[in-house]
């Protein structure tokens, strides 16, 4: 049951990676990324189910935690053109 | 951000449970996989987090950019005191053994100083790099 | 007598899931813009990894009924993890999508094509 | 099975590398090399790595994505493209790499048991950690007790790391005397960089970046929450 897990992840993550390598436009790429990163911590449970030692969930904990504080960077990155801004903030005069 | 109740609502929500993990691992490191150096890099990542979502002024009036530098180096001066500790007490340096009258619980006492050392140099190096990206605007157009 | 229906579920949920997250996987390869496309990937990420977890908790469920004492604590990180993942995914497709509409990209209508 | 899953995990990678070097629009290489950092992770994972594959998750997911968004937010995001093919590297990546590929025809086997690097301390680490240290995870004890020493110098490294990164980028509390428009004056404490920056372009066509760059790291004056610029907001 958890070979056909492990393959089905693997597949679904092989086709997300055809979608970040095609991707037209970056936030093709982003969301990529992102289920990539949901991916990966359905894996490394399965993995840990699969090989027996089902302890190393804390892995997944990580991702799952933390996994979108890139996606938060993307946005503030494309909104304003600066990580460190609250606001967009217009070129001064020079 | 002010639009952005969705990112501030969910991340004053996530912080708290982030920042409890990264304690969870670095004290869990005895145990199972983790320790100073992942739990170091967790809790910055919820403090860049914090940054991002509600600005690095707000961020900076929480830890100014030398409270920061300054975190760098009080972590290695931990591990390194841990070291003059133990030769104080008449072992060679980090031999931990000397930190208690059992050698076991010495080792525990030790680990722990030191991981603790650890855990705040690499937060304050992740937060300062991320100070002196994150607030350097770029000049050119 | 109860583990085999524990099994029978786990079972049952975990190709649920696994079927939920190709097909989701799927549109994101074949739906035509980052919205539509988006749309798909929470499919992956609620219902997909939701029933994954939930198949795996049911395995730790008959492992604890086997007097296996330290799959609780996998119960309850797997528990965690589906939380912290419900929580995180809403967060990352909104800015996902907030940053997209920022950026002046236009959603995709069927209005002016009729291939599509 | 662990074995499909080794092969179809390094497939995946190798395709993310080979796509990574090819992009030419840095943004994307950086979303790539957040898929780089998931795969390498779980590839940890299946070799039995936890604790490199904890530290993968952490950074990978956590920092350096934000932190190279950082770098293109100040160099732009589109990579130039070379003006020639690069025959002299070509050759030298293909020499260096045909030597390593006949170097690992030396190496041991994978993961056998008579390989030098089980022969010599880590048998002692792995029998002899359980009651010299009494923590039951042999990575912890050994990474800050038996090789205390090394681990130091890895805390001393990322501290210096830190050191280099504010030398080069960190913009510090302004210095007392800049050169603004040819000729030295004395800043009040309290100038942001960018009223200094308005003020020289009024005068000169001297660019305004002469104050930034000394300083460093040393805090002293008040100026240090000037980092941001973005009080007040004052471009608006």
């Amino acid at each position: 049951m958890f070979v056909a897990a492990t393959i089905g992840i693997l597949a679904s993550m092989a086709i997300v990676l055809v979608r970040a390598l095609l991707g037209p436009t970056v936030y093709d790429r982003v969301m990529a990324v992102n289920i990539f990163g949901t991916k990966t911590v359905l894996l490394i449970a399965v993995l840990g189910f699969l090989t027996d030692r089902p302890e190393f969930l804390d892995l997944a904990l990580v991702y799952a935690l933390i996994n979108f504080i890139g996606t938060i960077a993307v946005l503030k990155f494309f909104a304003f053109g600066d990580l460190g801004l609250t606001r967009r903030v217009e070129r001064g005069p020079e | 951000m002010d639009d952005l109740v969705v990112l501030r609502v969910g991340t004053k929500i996530l912080i708290p449970f982030i920042l409890l993990f990264a304690l969870y691992v670095q004290f869990h490191g005895d145990y199972g996989p983790g320790g100073g150096f992942q739990a170091g890099v967790i809790f910055a990542a919820a403090y860049v987090l914090y940054a991002l979502v509600f600005g690095i002024g707000n961020a900076l009036r929480v830890m100014p950019a030398k409270v920061v530098y300054a975190c760098g180096a009080v972590g290695v001066m931990i591990f390194v005191g841990t070291g003059f500790v133990t030769m104080g007490l008449g072992g060679v340096f980090l031999d931990y053994n000397v930190l208690a009258h059992e050698p076991s619980h010495g080792q525990h006492y030790g680990i722990i100083a030191v991981e603790l050392g650890v855990l705040v140099t690499v937060f304050g190096v992740m937060v300062a790099i991320f100070y002196a990206f994150a607030g350097r605007r770029r000049l050119d157009p | 007598m109860i583990e085999t229906v524990l099994d029978y579920a786990s079972w049952a949920s975990i190709l649920g899931g696994l079927f939920f997250m190709v097909v989701g996987t799927i549109g994101v390869l074949r739906l035509p813009d980052v919205f539509t496309r988006l749309h798909a990937a929470g499919m992956t990420d609620t219902m997909g990894a939701g029933l994954l977890i939930l198949g795996m908790s049911f395995q730790t469920v008959v492992g604890i009924m086997h007097g296996e004492t330290s799959y609780w604590s996998v119960l309850i990180r797997l528990v965690f993890v589906y939380a912290f993942l419900m929580f995180t995914s809403p967060i990352s497709t909104h800015a996902l999508a907030r940053a997209a509409i920022v950026s002046g990209l236009e959603p995709w209508t069927n209005d002016h094509e009729d291939d599509a | 099975m662990i074995e499909f899953v080794d092969v179809a995990l390094l497939v995946l990678l190798a395709i993310t590398g080979v796509t990574i070097i090819r992009l030419r629009n840095l943004f994307a290489a950086v979303m790539m090399a957040g898929i780089y950092s998931l795969l390498s992770a779980a590839l940890f994972v299946v070799m039995d790595a936890v604790d490199v594959a904890f530290t993968e998750a952490a950074v990978g997911a956590g920092i350096s994505t934000v932190l190279m968004l950082g770098t293109l937010a100040l160099v732009g995001h589109q990579e130039k493209k070379p003006r020639r093919p690069a025959i002299v590297p070509l050759f030298v990546v293909l020499v260096t790499g045909g030597i390593l590929v006949y170097g690992t025809s030396q190496m041991p086997p994978f993961g056998h048991a008579d390989n030098p690097i089980h022969q010599h301390v880590a048998p002692y680490y792995l029998e002899e950690s359980e009651h010299d240290i009494e923590i039951p995870n042999v990575v912890t004890s050994v990474l800050s007790s038996y090789r205390g020493y090394d681990t130091m110098g890895e805390t001393a490294v990322v501290f210096t790391a830190m050191v280099g990164v504010l030398l080069l980028l960190a913009r510090g509390p302004l210095p007392r005397r800049v050169l603004l428009g040819g000729e030295w004056r004395t800043v009040r404490p309290g100038t942001t960089r960018e009223e200094l920056r308005a003020e020289a372009a009024h005068a000169l066509d001297a660019d305004g970046s002469d104050g930034d760059g000394s300083g460093g790291t040393t805090p002293g004056s008040p100026g240090s929450e000037d980092i941001v610029g973005e009080q007040g907001g004052k471009h608006g």
